[in-house]
């Protein structure tokens, strides 16, 4: 099934498929959950013509935690997210990442600010291989350019386990270093297959995006999102169109992902899910923020069980 | 440079720019038509142009219509001569969708694909009426310039007093016939049953079959009515310049794409705004400068609109028109 | 023709070759290249049959080999653009435009540009800027017209950056054509310099009779920019244009600066287009602006399709056919066109993928002829 | 230049007596503008069928360039690396004629051309093998202005022209010439059709004649469009409109309009002209003529005992000779001398070019 | 019986998606698939109403072999898919989406009553008369979808996922609503991740797994057994 991809992008023999058990490789240096505010939405309000879609909407991110936000269909959550995410501006306040200003920003700037973030209608690059997927994640904490790829000037001189087995090339790294460019693939590389190994996907690593079932697509989104090093992580219905089962298997997914020391936002609907997973909650509705807590809290709050989850006994 | 041409003869020169400009909008018409609905860029449009020109000739030829003619003589002749266009346009632009881009379709090609298909029909159209028909019939066909019988002769309908513009019976002809076809277009596509189904499968196909739309039908709607606008465009084309030529299509081909970007590619109404504004601007320019530069004109107008609205004047999308 | 591709398909040459040994793969490397040197002096029956001289008027063998190389180098170029960052470009032949004239301008004697500067300067008659200058004179124009051009457009989508570069490849014909004063107007430059090399029997080495010499040059030019082309694939970059073409709002997001490496794709595709009208310019030592229509775009556009974007042996292939087979068929003459238009058309019906697509395309093609066909059941 | 032949150098393998020689023809002989080059291919065609070669055996070979100077240079590479060919008949149109020249210099091929006129060919950067049987563009100029003023007798002249390497430098000529006769210029351009901003500037200058500088193909539509919009001014063009396309595309609106060619009428009853019927099914077109007379040159030289380049171009260079077209002789640069050159106004009468007067710009 | 698939084989390219499975639906029942990811059950949509061909296998609806038939002319007999992902048209406004459901039928008044219908289903879209459905949130579209296909009237709707991305409230609604529906006459086969509440409300169930189907039977006696509750029901 998952045939050799002769001259893609990504070389897949050099990959090393050695089982890291322990995923410290891809840990990102974050300072922790140390519960200071990563993102602040600031009294933001967003409209569309006459559709107000954020009506003054006001809460923060702390570092470190797994923030859920739901509210009912059509609320505002995946609005919030695009504003966060440089997709859209806010028609008024303001949103700080880590302190600064982002409203307005470029999206691959908000991106290599540390805001990485997955779609509510999956958005692969679906005629590329999950393993490209991800390494173009991985690219974006890359510096090689075009005339880096083209004329590999710039070198490195390369830490003993990056050195070639083969003696001339072996001594040839250690004479000249190794371009910035290789090396940078050969990380890319492995972390992808790392990457693809921790979503629980890697077995299907060099199949094209689009030919995957759509349990593996939303996984594979949420690798390309991590490979990107984000402090914060935003996930978009990750659950939709999965059976419990599988819910069960992406609540362990996301907490293994804060572990990591990332950050989590998640909207999703399966309450099931939230109420696990989840440290605190913001509730919107029709663009309001009308409630927000820990899981508890808002699941007892009468206004949202009106506004939202109806009888106590869901659907899930 | 001389403003002071363009100052003195505006209202002349709004005439000959609306003109032109009509034509360019009919024509556009099957390039959005098609743009619109399956993505793709339909070179071999210019050719069908062409083609409704020469079926104004066979029909005059035929006929024996010629200048002079009595008033029934004419009206006969010019109808005939319209819908022998319309057919043969729609015709072509037919026979270029089942025999060039269906296949493709069917194989799933890539759109570069049926753009270079496009290219390769609009060659071998031009070829037919420059090379394979001569070959066969001789004169008129072959790489030259041929007369087309005026029969409608060009005559001052009115004058519009005040500004003492003369206005011909040819123009009137082509302004008001170009902006009737429109609107009927126009209205058909938003307002008839059919059209919807043209829009939606210009929005979502899978989805628009699964609504009862025969997407091949509605295919085949939208190259036979954008290949019968370039048909009246053709006959209204032979009314005001009385020639044809088996290369005469790349031009205006060219201009009309053009248009239909200007106003945005998809939107019915935008290949109306788009071809008038384009005809508008190459007239005004060349009063002031000369036409040498007319292509260098609507390029730059193009690139300039496109930098403040880059769907176009209008915007994009069948499924918008109405927006 | 069925069969004969499914034997193709049979041999599988293009999985032999990636399984064959390293080594192996260097040799035939080297075989094909020499042949490709040695091309100009083909003459063993039957193969010398592929010559274009040998027919009653016939063009000279080594001149069509330039012209193939140059286009070659076009196609290379416009498959930056077109193949892998999925940037549609109908004005392409701007560049090369630019790359002609900013050789003709600055390096002819008979330029008014050069005539001016002589008359500044107090120079001789006889001084022009030499050509080794106008090498750097002539990227630097076409990849400042690449820049100029891009930076205001490439935020369009697909068609209208194709229109809008149809545009520009106009914008910059007409301009030559109608600044008299600097470019010589309609009637073009002459006296274009050629590179310098010694004199040999009297004439200068890069002559207008010995082909072959300027063949080997671009030939050499060419070999040395798909080794960089192929460097830049199979990296980052490459990587992130195929992001782009997937699904440009997705790769924003992912951290690709898209409008970056699209105006990169543009550059680089412009001063190749560039570099290859100078070689052009240079072997025809004279330059119009005739020559620079908009059909050339639309004919570099189809070498890039017809031979498979995205694939550089592809591209190479669609540059050799389209500029080699109407010259091999000059009996032909009147129906040429024609028979052009026609094959271009059987071809693309028959191998909508290209000739020799590249693997990603030839999976993605595959993949979706099947879900074409069995879509719909057809009525 | 290279494999099957030995390369350039005057030196000829056809020396020793046998005489087997191939003459090039390079020209459009397909696309656009094909209809004014073929005729005088099949001119010279003509002569070399009418020509007893005794032990000589001369073919003529047709090369297309489409007019394209790019196309056109690895045609003059092969004609000029082919020892078999001893002379070139062109190139028909100016500007492939200035790519190629250098090329066929370098050959020491001689080139007799039927038809290219652009000034710059023979004034500007002479080459010794080039030669043309018409007068260059400068005198066209001159001859249309003194038609204009002498003939017509107009005093306010509109100029138009195509703003390409033919029609432009003609229109130059014609302005310079007038002075302050000519009232306003103006530029179109090729593949136009809607010649609108021209017609509104022609109506407010209210001249008494129009000259236009280009092709049939732009001419054509212009000239209805003129007629049109109720302007009676006389019109004229230069030889870019000789052919029977002109009077067949312009149609009743073309009649009385008046083409300047360097071309001397051919009676509709000579021998040329039933010849030319009888061989091609059409009255020659045009530079038939002219086409017959460059290959009538090459033909003598052989008859001459020319038997190589050098030879022939020494033959072509001192030439002198009764052709059809005028009496021939080249001058230093190749062109026709002075005195032998003579322009004939041709006047649209029912669609058909009747030759109305000779005008010598010399005098 | 109006809906029998049998030995249905579907590919993607070289992928084989379905192994040749047969389904069946009863006039009148309300019957649900169920299976985790990539089991196939939207190609078994897919492939029923018409928008991929098979590769072996036959359809019969209604007594007559559509396997033939496109997309459209299966519709036109009845059959009707609202698909996974809604599949709105983004470019029209929500009114125009509606009539598209309509598309192909010609009886004025019962489409006015229709309107009526759908707008009291979903109060929300009669809001959002005119908004363009482009811009709507992912579950106003998804109410938007199966409000277009109760537009066409179905003898027999299939639903693909009509829960995904719902609120839990609005989850409870599109159940109702499919259990009113089917009251109303309609035949209903639905494509379900929300295991529980389909078999609870539907008549009889198939299990899918990678393609094959696993188990049937009736929706009640799937919720009592054991794998198919470990599966996917999330009880252990
Ligand atoms: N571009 C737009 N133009 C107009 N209205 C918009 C636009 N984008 C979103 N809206 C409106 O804003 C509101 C919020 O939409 P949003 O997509 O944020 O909802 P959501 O909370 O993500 O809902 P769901 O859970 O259904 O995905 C909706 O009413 C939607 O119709
Ligand atoms: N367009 C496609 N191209 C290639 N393979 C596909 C395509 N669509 C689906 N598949 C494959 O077919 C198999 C069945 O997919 P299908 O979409 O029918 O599953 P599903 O049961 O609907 O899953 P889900 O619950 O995720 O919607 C999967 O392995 C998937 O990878
Ligand atoms: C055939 C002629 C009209 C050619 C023209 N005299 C030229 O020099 O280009
Ligand atoms: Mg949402
Ligand atoms: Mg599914």
């Amino acid at each position: 099934m998952s045939e050799p991809t002769h001259g893609s992008t990504v070389e897949q023999e050099e990959v090393v498929l050695k089982d890291t058990s322990d995923h410290d490789e891809i840990a990102i240096e974050t300072t922790g959950p140390d519960g200071s505010v990563l993102l602040e939405v600031d009294h933001v309000t967003l409209r569309f013509g006459g559709v107000v879609a954020l009506n003054d909407v006001n809460f923060q991110i702390r570092r470190g935690e797994i923030l859920g936000l739901i509210g009912p269909n059509g609320a505002g959550k995946t609005t919030c997210f695009n504003a966060m995410t440089g997709v859209y501006t806010p028609t008024e306040g303001k949103i700080r990442f880590k302190g600064t200003e982002i409203a307005g920003t470029k999206p691959h700037k908000i991106n290599q600010l540390g805001i990485a973030r997955t779609f509510q209608n999956i958005r692969l690059f679906p005629e590329m291989s999950a393993m490209e997927n991800v390494m173009v994640g991985c690219d974006a904490r890359h510096k090689t350019s075009v005339p880096g790829a083209l004329f590999r000037i710039y070198r490195q001189r390369p830490k003993e386990e990056e050195l070639p087995d083969n003696g001339i090339r072996r001594a040839f790294a250690k004479v000249f270093g190794i371009s910035r460019h290789t090396l940078e693939e050969r990380a890319g590389r492995r972390r992808s297959m790392e990457l693809l190994r921790f979503v629980g996907i890697a077995d299907r690593a060099h199949e094209l995006a689009r030919n995957l079932p759509y349990g593996y697509q939303r996984r594979l989104e949420i690798a390309r999102a991590l490979a990107t090093e984000p402090e914060l992580i935003c996930l978009d219905e990750p659950a939709a169109g999965f059976n419990p089962a599988e819910k069960e298997d992406l609540m362990g997914l996301i907490r293994r992902i804060r572990d990591l020391g990332h950050t989590v936002l998640v909207i999703e609907h399966d309450m099931k899910l939230v109420l696990g997973v989840t440290d605190r909650i913001v509730v919107l509705e029709f663009g309001q923020k009308i409630a927000e807590g820990t899981p508890d809290e808002v699941a007892r709050n009468p206004k949202v069980i009106a506004a939202y989850l109806g009888e106590p006994d869901d659907a899930a | 440079m001389d403003f002071n041409n363009l100052i003195s003869g505006l209202d002349r020169h709004t005439l000959d720019g609306i003109t032109r400009g009509s034509i360019y909008a009919l024509v556009a018409l099957g390039y959005t038509m098609v743009y619109g609905v399956m993505k793709l860029i339909n070179f071999a449009h210019s050719e069908v142009f062409m083609v409704g020109t020469w079926a104004v000739l066979g029909t005059y030829t035929v006929i024996g219509a010629t200048a002079g003619d009595g008033l029934g003589m004419v009206i006969a002749a010019t109808v005939l001569a319209l819908l022998a266009a319309m057919l043969a346009s729609a015709g072509t632009a037919l026979a270029v969708e089942r025999i060039a881009y269906r296949p493709l379709r069917k194989k799933g090609a890539p759109p570069l694909i049926f753009l270079i298909t496009g290219i390769g029909c609009s060659m071998v159209l031009v070829e037919i009426f420059g090379q394979v028909l001569r070959v066969f019939f001789g004169r008129p066909f072959g790489r030259v310039t041929v007369n087309i019988p005026s029969v409608l002769e060009t005559k001052t309908v009115f004058t519009i007093p005040g500004i003492d513009l003369a206005v011909s019976n040819t123009r009137i002809l082509i302004i008001v016939g170009a902006i009737v076809m429109m609107l009927a277009l126009d209205a058909f596509v938003n307002k008839s049953r059919l059209g919807r189904g043209v829009r939606a499968v210009a929005q979502d196909p899978d989805t628009a079959s699964l609504m009862g739309v025969n997407q091949e039908r509605v295919i085949m709607l939208v190259f036979v009515l954008g290949g019968a606008m370039a048909g009246v465009a053709a006959l209204l084309y032979t009314v005001q310049y009385d020639i044809t030529k088996f290369d005469i299509g790349f031009i205006i081909g060219l201009k009309a794409f053009t248009a239909a970007v200007l106003g945005g590619i998809g939107n019915l109404r935008g290949a109306l705004v788009g071809g008038l504004f384009l005809g508008l601007v190459e007239v005004y320019a060349s009063a002031v400068w000369d036409s040498s530069w007319t292509n260098v004109y609507a390029f730059v107008v193009l690139v300039v609109v496109l930098m403040f609205r880059p769907t176009g004047l209008l915007g994009e999308s069948l499924g918008k028109a109405r927006a | 023709m069925s069969q004969l591709t499914a034997a193709y398909r049979g041999l599988r040459i293009g999985d032999r070759w990636d399984a064959a040994p390293k080594p192996v793969r260097w040799f035939g490397l080297l075989l094909v290249v020499a042949f490709a040197y040695y091309l100009p002096y083909l003459n063993i029956l039957p193969f010398a049959y592929i010559r274009t001289d040998l027919t009653p008027s016939g063009s000279d063998w080594a001149s069509v080999l330039f012209l193939v190389v140059v286009y070659m180098i076009v196609a290379v170029g416009l498959n930056v653009v077109i193949g892998l960052a999925g940037l549609l470009d109908l004005g392409y032949v701007g560049f090369y435009a630019l790359g002609a004239y900013s050789i003709a301008l600055f390096g002819s004697k008979s330029s008014p540009v050069v005539e001016a500067l002589q008359v500044k300067f107090g120079l001789s008659e006889e001084w022009a800027v030499p050509f080794a200058a106008c090498i750097p004179i002539a990227i630097v124009m076409s990849l400042v017209a690449g820049v100029i051009l891009g930076a205001p457009t490439l935020r369009l989508r697909g068609d209208y950056l194709a229109i809008v570069t149809l545009g520009f490849g106009e914008i910059i014909r007409i301009t030559a054509r109608n600044l008299d004063g600097v470019t010589n107007g309609a009637a073009g430059i002459t006296q274009v310099p050629t590179p310098p090399g010694p004199e040999i029997d009297g004439r200068q080495f890069f002559n207008t009779i010995d082909a072959e010499r300027w063949y080997w040059l671009a030939l050499t030019i060419l070999i040395l920019i798909i080794w960089l082309a192929r460097r830049l694939e199979h990296s980052r970059v490459g990587r992130a244009w195929l992001a782009i073409r997937e699904d440009e709002d997705a790769a924003a997001v992912m951290g690709v600066a898209g409008f970056k490496f699209k105006l990169w794709a543009f550059a680089i595709g412009a001063t190749l287009g560039g570099f290859a009208g100078l070689l052009f310019g240079s072997k025809q030592q004279y330059v119009e602006p005739n020559a620079f229509m908009v059909q050339l775009s639309f004919l570099f556009v189809a070498m890039v399709v017809i031979g498979g974007s995205g694939n550089i042996a592809g591209v190479l292939l669609g540059a050799f056919l389209l500029t080699y087979l109407p010259e091999r068929f000059r009996e032909f003459v009147e129906w040429r066109p024609f028979a052009f238009g026609v094959a271009l058309v059987a071809v693309m019906i028959l191998r909508p993928q290209g000739l020799v697509p590249s693997r990603r395309r030839a999976r993605e093609f595959e993949d979706r002829r099947h879900e074409a066909e069995e879509a719909a059941a057809d009525v | 230049a290279c494999g099957t032949t030995d390369t350039g150098g005057g030196s000829s393998s056809a020396d020793d007596g046998d005489c087997n020689f191939k003459i090039a023809a390079m020209g459009a002989l397909s696309g656009a503008n094909a209809s004014i080059v073929i005729p005088s291919v099949d001119g010279a065609q003509l002569a070399l069928d009418q020509w007893d070669g005794g032990d000589c055996t001369v073919s003529l070979e047709r090369f297309d360039t489409e007019g394209d100077p790019a196309k056109a240079t690895p045609v003059a590479t092969q004609i000029a690396g082919d020892e078999s060919f001893i002379g070139v008949i062109g190139g028909a149109f100016s500007g492939e004629t200035r790519a190629t020249k250098t090329i066929y210099q370098d050959g020491g091929i001689p080139m007799v051309s039927q038809s290219a006129t652009a000034t710059d060919l023979t004034q500007d950067e002479p080459v010794e093998v080039f030669h043309r049987l018409v007068p260059y563009d400068d005198y066209q100029g001159v001859a249309i202005a003194k038609y204009l003023t002498d003939e017509a007798g107009a005093s306010k002249v509109f100029v138009i022209d195509n703003a390409e390497a033919y029609g432009e430098p003609l229109a130059d000529r014609v302005a310079e010439t007038l002075g302050d006769k000519m009232v306003q210029r103006d530029k179109t351009e090729v593949g136009q059709t809607d010649f609108a901003p021209t017609i509104s500037k022609i109506e407010s200058a209210k001249p008494d004649a129009i000259m236009y500088g280009g092709y049939i193909a732009e001419a054509a539509p212009l000239l209805k469009q003129i007629r049109d919009a109720g302007i009676e001014a006389p019109f004229i063009g230069g030889d870019g409109l000789y052919g029977a396309d002109f009077g067949n595309a312009v149609g009743a609106a073309g009649e009385g309009a008046v083409v300047m060619c360097p071309c001397a009428p051919i009676e509709d009853d000579s021998t040329f002209a039933d010849d030319f019927e009888e061989e091609f099914g059409g009255k020659p077109g045009a530079y038939a003529a002219e086409g017959y007379d460059a290959m009538t040159v090459f033909l003598k030289g052989l008859e001459d005992g020319a038997r190589n380049r050098a030879d022939m171009l020494e033959f072509v260079n001192s030439y002198t000779g009764e052709g059809l077209s005028k009496d021939i002789a080249f001058d230093e640069n190749g062109d026709v001398p002075a005195d032998q050159v003579s322009y004939w106004a041709y006047k649209n009468e029912g669609g058909t070019l009747t030759p109305e007067v000779e005008v010598k710009p010399g005098s | 019986m109006l809906l029998e698939m049998k030995d249905a084989v579907l590919n993607y390219g070289k992928i084989q998606a379905l192994h040749g499975i047969t389904v069946e639906v009863e006039a009148g029942e309300v019957v649900s698939l169920i299976g985790a990811n990539g089991a196939g059950k939207t190609s078994t949509m897919r492939a029923l109403s018409g928008v991929r061909g098979l590769a072996a296998g036959s359809v019969i609806f209604d007594g007559e072999d559509v396997t033939k038939l496109r997309a459209d002319q299966r519709l036109r007999k009845g059959l009707v898919l609202c698909p996974e992902g809604r599949g709105i048209f983004p470019g029209m406004t929500v009114t125009e989406n509606l009539n598209m459901g309509a598309y192909t039928r010609k009886d004025k008044a019962a489409i006015e009553e229709d309107y009526d219908r759908v707008f009291g289903l979903f109060p929300r879209l009669l809001e959002r008369k005119k908004q363009v459905a482009g811009t709507m949130s992912g579950g106003e579209q998804q109410m938007l979808a199966i409000g277009r296909a109760l537009m066409s009237r179905p003898k027999l709707l299939m639903l693909d996922e009509p829960s995904m991305g719902l609120a839990p409230m609005l989850i409870q609604q599109i159940f109702d609503i499919i259990t009113e529906i089917s009251q109303q006459g309609t035949t209903i086969l639905v494509v379900e991740q929300n295991a529980k509440q389909a078999l609870t409300r539907s008549d009889r169930a198939y299990v899918l797994e990678t393609g094959n189907i696993v188990k049937t039977g009736t929706g009640a006696d799937l919720l009592d057994d054991p794998s198919v509750r470990e599966a996917y029901l999330g009880v252990a």
